[in-house]
């Protein structure tokens, strides 16, 4: 089938991810919804790199699986700590600094 | 090549600067007898400025010229026409009896940490200033001065901000943070009027390609660089609006009064008699040489703002209740008239209003540091505090009345020259504006006496009847200064030879003539 | 689009397999980047065998070695000329080694060896139980207020792994400006974030706030970077490539070799056009540029003040050399398309920092507000477009980049029982207590104000010179103004320090250690020497100025 | 010999400067110093008269150029002294009166502690008026025109302590500044319209015109006004003249020098020293004419119902030199008589005023004529002098003030038509009142019964001696006594002067030959003979003398003023016009500047504050996104992403 429709669905997906961002409270969820965009990227590098006919989308799909794990052991760490401290993993109670 | 002098009139009292804030903190006294002595070492330096320059030789003279930053088309390059040197001769005397009439402003009453030396501070900053001013009046690129002219605002930011009258009446709490504010309202003023100046100072780069205003000028002359009209008059009101400021010209003069009232005598001095004197020397040099026909479109503008400027400031000073903001409006009105002399596009107007500057110079300083002394001595800045002075203190009292009398131009003072040829240079233009600026000088008469009879005569105050009259180091600052302004009202002519050609170049910038008498004479 | 008219794997799977002939690296070109994350590597190793006491002297051994002998590096690359005539692209095409990159290399090294010293203060903090303690926690894994809090700092651990962090992230910087490929790029972009997401979150003191700060900078980082990533995918289905040279040729349209099957993929402006927004997004998150300012405030006053410093000043070297590098290499043939919007961000981004600076209570937010506005003046340069926009950014950076470290630096002298004293009113009178520190941050406030004679004047004037230039001069104007906004809470910083009377329970000024005085007294330094002469600074720029393609 | 000019105003400046500066130790002997140089400088004077006088009539004119004072490019003012027969006459009148008055100061002064300074302004006042009269510019005339302003204003409030002194010097001051204002007005016009301001290009003489001829009769007119301006200022004139009276409350010997012989008369000097440039404005001269007019009717009025002594004479003093302005203005008639007038008034009004100061010596400081009376057998050298002074300036017949003032009246009438009628009715309308409020004057201090013996406390107006004067009861009622000899004896010169002067001038036309070259002179024919004209002023004198007999000599002068008569009460407040000048100026004046200090603040100031104030609110209201949350952060990230898209968009799109 078309691959352009790929492209459409990674908009959508890396949408619904940045939504997932703005209306999640849970850090945690917050953060899944930030993976999630990641890999609508990745569709759209693997998709891409099957039009073009070239490998280095797929290449830097790679990249970005490890960077995103990384992402992951440095994102937890923090908030885990995060949730230790208040023992809640709600992004809006942390609001001590404002205005 | 010869001994740098410029630089060294304006090296030395940086140096000398650095050198009284190091002074350690116990030796006060050390530090001001340093202070006064760079002050009239330079002061020394001046007078050979004087007498090396010739006023028929060059346009600019004892030049220096060095390579600074490229990149911006900035060159370290100094020299001095007859207007300058004069000013700088008026700034380097001035400032020993400012640091005279200051001896004990900076005594520190609060114990602050060891470390804490409010009168070398003092000292070296007014220091401080005399060296930027200095360079200013000596900088020809047009870089230069703008660094220095910015720069100067920071030590006066700390003297307005930092040192105030002693015994105030509202006590030091409230007198601390109206001198802040009044420090703040200085330094904005000027800041903002100063970052206008630097767009058009970039804009000035962009259209010109370099700073030199020997350079520029020159290229305007021959018409090898041609500014469209509107860039012309864009430049010309960014460089106007800040020298506006600093001189200040009605509407854009607020700032005056508060500085004055809160600073010390001497930094009040300091304000209105050297630093300001900045702002109209930099439209003299600057605003004509640069854009010539874009000052004579402002032209009518201007005038109407100074003649505003002279007449609301005069009325303002009548109806002050405070003596410092009294002189402080008599100054706006009397920078009215210099703005005017120099706007009125005729020699007489021209040299008037330089001459005006020196004399200003000295008859301000003369009546606002009797006015300090007096205040120090009652601790009060209100005119109904006082009463009677005259008859327990009579030589303050006869030395306030000169400094008054010079300051409403009295014909043998030095200002009535200056003030008279500002008022025909204008006459020979716009005699209606003449006609109308001459109701000043009844307006000065008015505001000068009222505060004469209202301090001075009239029975003894019981507050005042104690008040000891003017001591030693008082009268070693006020006589000089009289004697000056007495001279100089006789004899004007040394200063006018070195002004005139000056003058007659600027005028010729600006494709001036002096319009001709009706009647010519036979002969 | 016909399926047949499709590449078929499989087919050339088929076929021989052309022998892949091995990459060569120039590692003497890229000593410096090596050197530093070598270092780091060798800091995790210490972490892992050296026993902890001597663990710290080790760690700000290595580190120091390392940054200075990649400052060496980078000095020796441009000395050798790759900084003009010898520059070109290394790496197999990844890295740029060019003027540009390595002047900002060179600012990065030593604003991180600066930011080092005032990492490895420990005179500040009263001993704990008899060993000193730097800024960051003892034990960041513990809960605060918990017993195993009080038992690691009973037993005096100390934090020392922000050493390697720190190595790894100004590795990260060092790669960023010089990437010459989007994946190269995005990489860098992640390797000097995340470093700084946990440092955020190692305060000593306040560490509730610290989490907070670093919580909200790694989510928001995150956000960023999957946009960042989103534009480059875009950008890689423009062109069919992710090095800068073939999407500019692209961009450009003297592209020979096109395929007519990708000819509707290939040069669709859209997605240029979406890619390279989504792209120079995640670029202005990164330099704190309103709209995309707003973690900026928040984690510079959460955040250690020593990172704090290193943030403000490396991270926007880094990051505007990127950009820099994105908007002259990639996508000077969309000029006409990014300028206006840039133009927008620029002022809204001048303008909204120094006004919400006016109502600041917290000396560390203002400084992040006046950071900023700072991050719009530099965006008055980079729009110029010229080679002068180049130079004066490079220029404005240096200088920046060390008044800032200063700054901060001054902030974590200042102290109360509850560390450092970040609200304004406790600094009321401190020139009265402390003449002299009070005096080096007025100096730093005045450089950051744009006074003349001091280095903040000279960038400012620079960068205005190149916009006005190159026909911005409304920009300038709007510049001059937000100037004139922003100096007057400097201003208000200096009266409180200098007019106000002292508070009798005010904070006291901690007697730093050489360390810091040493990053002081180098703010100090610099700002004067580029304010007074910056000649030779100026040309090093502007030699410098020119990108490789 | 004309550098004998330069001493001549030197003497007395160096005696102000040493008074002044010498400070204390010169308390005790300095007046002499003062009194000596001022006798120099009338020696000096007598040697150039002579000078002169041995010169033929057309090169009777010496001038000294001592230094070029302002050279700014078309802008040239010399320091150059111009001594001719006008201005000779001026410096003889200035030293000779001023030096009599010196030595009589010496006595009435001699208890005041600030004595040395009194004299140190005295002599300042006679450099500034030779100043006046002998520079060769306007420019340098105006020096020496502010210069004597300031020397009065020092001199009026010399008793600074009170304060009606401080406020009368600060009023002569400021409404002198008005005139001043004219005066620099008018020399701004010779400026641009002539290209400069000296005496000799500019009026030339009568063998060649100056530069005058050449200018419009436009100009000329707005000149010659601007020059009457100056006048009204300085001769307290009408509008101007309302300074006059308060400058009373200096001592009286001022009084006698200042406001009545010299100071005064510089207007005079001016119209007259400007007479080419008048006699080309008929307009304007129609305007001094007018001015003079008003001012003798206006002087006199006042003069009849001030029951201060000083403050009558002052309205004399006016009204005598409406008279002079008057044939001033009537042009080349009445130069010559004006400046005769000048000079006879210059001795019968200071005798008078140092006769009233002499009564007040004696009367320990009363001013009040209804508390005086009778003193003629306690004060017989005072009573002679001031009625000699009395006969003079009435214009008994033979006296001096007989042939000034009948001069001047007949040359009103020849000034021709209406006008001419008119000017002469007014003169003579002012010799019978002047003869009136004189007789008044002299009835109610000379005669009628000892009022003084049951008067209550004196109000002492001038407290030379004080405050000694006040304590002690003995003084309650005073026990007036002749004045001593350094006082009586200038009275007793200046007497002598007046009988005298205006016959030696007359006869012969003395004075008219002496300054007809300056001045020019022509006979206009006058519509009545002078025989009639004379007895016209014989009868209106009488008529005044006895009704003035017939209100104070026949019945008993009241101690109180009574209520009066409406003319009476506004005469008595100066026909209320100083009243309007409170009024309209000071009020008003008051008004003005208290809105604009309030504007200055409020609008001004307030536009900036506001704008500050405008920023902090707005910075306020942006703070309020900066709300803590992570998400909202988010949202304005993502909200900023778009944007940029679109806009980039947008941009391609456009």
């Amino acid at each position: 089938m078309n691959p352009v429709n790929y492209l459409y669905l990674a908009a959508l997906l890396f949408t619904i991810g940045a939504t997932g961002v703005l209306v999640r409270r849970n850090a945690i969820v917050v953060f899944m919804c930030v993976e999630l965009m990641l890999n609508a990227c990745n569709l759209a590098f693997v998709t891409f790199s099957r039009m073009h006919g070239n490998l280095d989308g797929q290449i830097i799909a790679f990249f970005t699986m490890v960077v995103a794990a990384a992402e992951v052991v440095v994102g937890l760490a923090i908030i885990v700590s995060l949730f230790r401290t208040r023992h809640s993993a709600s992004v809006d109670d942390a609001s001590l600094m404002k205005l | 090549m010869s001994f740098p002098l410029l630089t060294a009139t304006a090296a030395l009292p940086a140096l000398g600067a650095v050198a009284t804030a190091a002074v350690p903190a116990a030796q006060r006294t050390a530090a001001k007898w340093l202070a006064l002595l760079v002050s009239l070492a330079t002061l020394a330096l001046a007078v050979t400025v004087l007498v090396r320059f010739d006023p028929d030789g060059e346009r600019y003279q004892l030049t220096e010229n060095h390579a600074w930053i490229e990149d911006f088309g900035v060159r370290y390059e100094l020299g001095v026409d007859g207007i300058a040197v004069a000013l700088i001769a008026l700034t380097a005397l001035l400032i020993p009896f400012i640091i005279l009439a200051g001896w004990h402003d900076a005594d520190p009453l609060e114990t602050g940490s060891r470390r804490w030396r409010p009168t070398q501070g003092f000292f070296a900053l007014i220091l401080a200033v005399e060296a930027m001013v200095v360079i200013s009046f000596e900088a020809t690129d047009v870089f230069l001065f703008y660094i220095f002219f910015e720069a100067m605002l920071i030590p006066m930011y700390f003297l307005i901000g930092g040192f105030g009258d002693r015994a105030h009446a509202h006590g030091e709490e409230t007198a601390a943070t109206q001198r802040s504010y009044a420090a703040v309202k200085f330094l904005l003023y000027n800041l903002a009027g100063g970052l206008i100046m630097l767009a058009a100072v970039i804009g000035l780069y962009v259209a010109a390609g370099n700073f030199s205003l020997t350079e520029i000028a020159d290229a305007r002359a021959n018409g090898t660089l041609h500014m469209a009209t509107n860039t012309e008059r864009w430049l010309f009101l960014g460089f106007f609006f800040a020298f506006a400021v600093k001189a200040p010209l009605w509407p854009l003069h607020t700032w005056l009064p508060n500085a004055m009232q809160e600073a010390t005598a001497p930094v009040a001095v300091l304000i209105t008699a050297v630093v300001d004197k900045v702002g109209t020397f930099a439209m003299l040099r600057f605003c004509l040489q640069l854009f010539p026909e874009a000052s004579k479109w402002a032209t009518p503008v201007v005038l109407v703002l100074a003649l505003i400027s002279i007449i609301y400031g005069a009325l303002l000073a009548v109806g002050q209740r405070d003596i410092k903001r009294l002189v402080a409006y008599a100054s706006i009105s009397h920078f009215g008239f210099i703005i005017m002399g120099v706007f009125a596009m005729t020699s007489q107007g021209q040299s008037g209003a330089t001459l005006y500057m020196v004399n200003h110079g000295i008859s301000t300083a003369a009546l606002m540091l009797v006015a300090g002394f007096l205040i120090s001595r009652r601790g009060s800045r209100l005119i109904a505090d006082y009463g009677g002075v005259q008859k327990v203190a009579p030589v303050l009292a006869g030395t306030f009345l000169i400094g008054g009398l010079a300051t409403l131009s009295l014909p043998g003072l030095a200002p009535f020259v200056s003030e008279f040829l500002v008022l025909v240079g204008t006459f020979t233009r716009y005699p209606v504006i003449g006609i109308i600026a001459t109701f000043g000088i009844v307006l000065a008469a008015l505001y000068t006496l009222v505060l004469y009879q209202r301090t001075m005569t009239g029975p003894v105050k019981p507050e005042v009847s104690a008040m000891p009259d003017l001591r030693v180091r008082e009268v070693l600052v006020v006589a000089p200064l009289i004697v000056l302004l007495i001279f100089l009202g006789v004899y004007p002519k040394p200063v006018t030879n070195i002004i005139d050609p000056a003058v007659k170049q600027t005028l010729s910038d600006v494709h001036e003539k002096d319009p001709r008498p009706e009647v010519e004479a036979a002969k | 689009m016909s399926a047949t008219a499709v590449h078929s794997l499989w087919t050339t799977a088929a076929e021989p397999i052309t022998k892949i002939d091995a990459p060569k690296i120039e590692y003497g070109q890229l000593s410096p980047t090596l050197i530093v994350v070598g270092a780091a590597l060798v800091g995790v190793l210490i972490e892992a065998f050296v026993p902890r006491r001597s663990r710290y002297y080790a760690q700000v051994f290595v580190s120091v070695v390392a940054l200075c002998a990649a400052f060496a590096a980078v000095v020796a690359l441009a000395a050798d000329g790759f900084g003009t005539t010898k520059a070109h692209i290394a790496a197999m095409g990844a890295i740029a080694v060019d003027g540009p990159a390595l002047f900002l290399q060179g600012t990065i090294l030593l604003a991180g060896l600066v930011g080092l010293f005032t990492f490895a203060e420990r005179r500040l903090d009263p001993a704990a139980h008899g060993n000193r303690v730097d800024s960051f926690a003892a034990q960041a894994a513990s809960v605060p207020g918990s017993d195993s809090e009080k038992a690691a700092v009973r037993a005096g651990f100390t934090t020392t792994e922000v050493f390697p962090l720190l190595l790894f992230a100004i590795g990260g910087m060092l790669i960023f400006p010089a990437a010459n490929d989007l994946l190269t790029l995005f990489v860098a972009l992640e390797v000097l974030s995340l470093p700084l997401y946990l440092l955020c979150a190692l305060a000593r003191r306040k560490r509730l706030v610290s989490q907070e700060a670093a919580v909200k900078y790694f989510l928001l980082g995150a956000f960023a970077s999957a946009f960042t990533l989103f534009g480059i995918a875009l950008l890689y289905g423009y062109a069919g490539s992710v090095s800068y040279a073939r999407i500019a040729q692209v961009v450009d349209g003297t592209v020979t070799d096109v395929d007519p099957a990708l000819a509707n993929t290939m040069g669709n402006d859209a997605l240029l056009l979406i890619g390279g927004a989504l792209l120079v997004m995640g670029l202005l998150f990164k330099v704190g540029a309103v709209p995309f300012h707003m973690w900026t405030p928040d984690v510079y006053q959460g955040a250690p003040t020593p990172v704090t410093g290193f943030m403000a000043a490396a991270t926007k070297v880094a990051a505007f050399g990127a950009l820099l590098r994105l908007l002259y290499v990639v996508l000077p043939g969309l000029r006409w398309d990014w300028r206006p919007v840039m133009w927008a961000v620029a002022i809204v981004t001048m303008l909204g920092g120094a006004i919400v600076a006016i109502t600041q209570t917290d000396i560390k937010r203002l400084l992040a507000y006046s950071s900023i506005a700072h991050s719009g003046f530099i965006l008055a340069g980079v729009i110029a477009t010229s080679k002068d926009g180049v130079s004066s950014v490079l220029f404005y950076l240096a200088g920046y980049s060390f008044v800032t470290i200063g700054a901060f630096a001054v902030v974590t002298l200042v102290r109360d029982a509850g560390g450092e004293a970040t609200h304004l009113s406790k600094w009321a009178g401190l020139g009265r207590r402390s003449p002299l520190v009070a005096a080096v941050f007025a100096v730093f406030l005045l450089a950051f104000a744009g006074i003349p004679l001091t280095s903040g004047f000279a960038g400012k004037f620079a960068v205005f010179k190149a916009a006005a230039d190159g026909g911005a001069v409304p920009l300038v104007i709007v510049g001059v103004i937000s100037s004139a906004i922003a100096a007057f809470f400097y201003i208000r910083v200096i009266v409180l320090m200098f007019f106000s009377e002292p508070k009798p329970e005010g904070p006291t000024v901690a007697v730093p250690s050489p360390l810091t005085m040493l990053a002081i007294g180098l703010g100090v330094a610099t700002t004067l020497v580029l304010g007074i002469a910056p000649q030779y600074f100026l040309d090093l720029a502007g030699q410098a100025g020119m990108f490789v393609r | 010999m004309e550098n004998l000019i330069a001493p001549l105003i030197a003497a007395p400046l160096l005696g102000a400067a040493v008074l002044l500066v010498g400070g204390r130790r010169l308390d005790r002997g300095g007046h002499w110093i003062g009194v000596l140089l001022s006798f120099v400088s009338f020696a000096l004077g007598l040697v150039l008269f002579a000078d002169l006088l041995g010169k033929g009539a057309g090169h009777r004119t010496l001038t000294q150029h001592l230094f070029s004072w302002i050279p700014v490019a078309g802008f040239q003012a010399d320091v150059t002294f111009r001594l001719d027969q006008l201005s000779m006459t001026f410096v003889l009148l200035i030293t000779g009166v001023g030096s009599l008055i010196h030595l009589y100061s010496v006595g009435y002064m001699a208890h005041d502690e600030r004595r040395r300074r009194f004299f140190g302004y005295l002599n300042l006042f006679l450099a500034a008026m030779l100043l006046l009269v002998l520079a060769d510019n306007y420019l340098l005339l105006y020096v020496g025109w502010e210069g004597v302003g300031l020397a009065s204003f020092l001199l009026i409030g010399f008793w600074q302590h009170k304060p009606s002194a401080a406020t009368a010097a600060k009023k002569a001051f400021l409404v002198n500044r008005v005139g001043d204002m004219g005066l620099s007005i008018a020399i701004m016009l010779m400026f641009t319209t002539f290209g400069g301001f000296a005496f000799g290009p500019l009026l030339g003489t009568h063998e060649e015109p100056g530069l005058v001829g050449g200018a419009s009769e436009g100009k000329l007119t707005a000149i010659a006004l601007m020059l009457l301006l100056a006048a009204c200022g300085k001769s307290a004139q009408v509008p101007l003249q309302s300074w006059l009276g308060d400058a009373m409350e200096g001592p009286t010997p001022v009084s006698a020098l200042i406001h009545a012989a010299t100071m005064v008369t510089a207007g005079v000097y001016l119209i007259v020293r400007s007479g080419a440039i008048f006699n080309a404005a008929p307009d304007a001269q129609l305007a001094v004419t007018v001015v003079g007019a008003v001012t003798l009717l206006f002087g006199a009025i006042v003069g009849c119902a001030k029951d201060d002594i000083k403050k009558a004479l002052a309205g004399s003093t006016m009204s005598q030199i409406g008279y002079m302005v008057l044939a001033a203005g009537l042009g080349p008639i009445g130069y010559v008589f004006a400046i005769m007038h000048l000079v006879t008034h210059g001795f019968f009004k200071a005798g008078l005023f140092l006769g009233a100061g002499s009564v007040m010596h004696g009367m320990n400081d009363e001013v009040d004529m209804r508390r005086y009376g009778g003193l003629r057998k306690y004060m017989p050298v005072t009573f002679v002098t001031f009625g000699l002074g009395y006969l003079a300036i009435i214009g008994f017949p033979g006296l001096s003030g007989f042939f000034s003032k009948d001069k001047i009246i007949e040359a009103a009438f020849a000034k021709g038509g209406t006008e001419g009628w008119i000017l002469g009715g007014a003169a003579l309308l002012g010799a019978a009142i002047t003869a009136f409020y004189m007789t008044r004057v002299m009835l109610m201090t000379f005669f009628g019964e000892e009022r003084w013996r049951n008067a209550p406390a004196p109000s002492p107006a001038e407290p030379s001696v004080e405050p000694a004067a006040e304590a002690g009861g003995e003084h309650a009622v005073p026990h007036p006594h002749e004045s001593p000899k350094v006082m009586t004896i200038p009275m007793i010169v200046l007497a002598v002067g007046s009988v005298f002067g205006g016959a030696f001038f007359s006869i012969g036309d003395r004075f008219l030959n002496w300054l007809e070259p300056v001045t020019g002179h022509d006979h206009g024919d006058s519509p009545l003979s002078a025989g009639v004209i004379t007895g016209a002023t014989m009868v209106c004198l009488v008529v005044g003398v006895a009704l003035a007999w017939a209100q104070y000599g026949g019945k008993p002068v009241p101690a109180l003023a009574p209520r009066g008569s409406l003319l009476t009460r506004a005469a008595r407040r100066d026909l209320l016009q100083d009243d309007f000048n409170h009024v309209v100026l000071v009020r008003g004046g008051e008004h003005l500047t208290r809105s604009l200090v309030y504007l200055d603040h409020s609008l001004v100031d307030g536009v900036v504050n506001g704008t500050a104030a405008g920023f902090g609110g707005l910075s306020g209201r942006l703070r309020r996104f900066q709300n803590g949350f992570a998400r909202s952060y988010a949202v304005s990230m993502f909200g900023g992403a778009a944007l940029l898209v679109a806009a980039t968009l947008l941009m391609r799109a456009v």
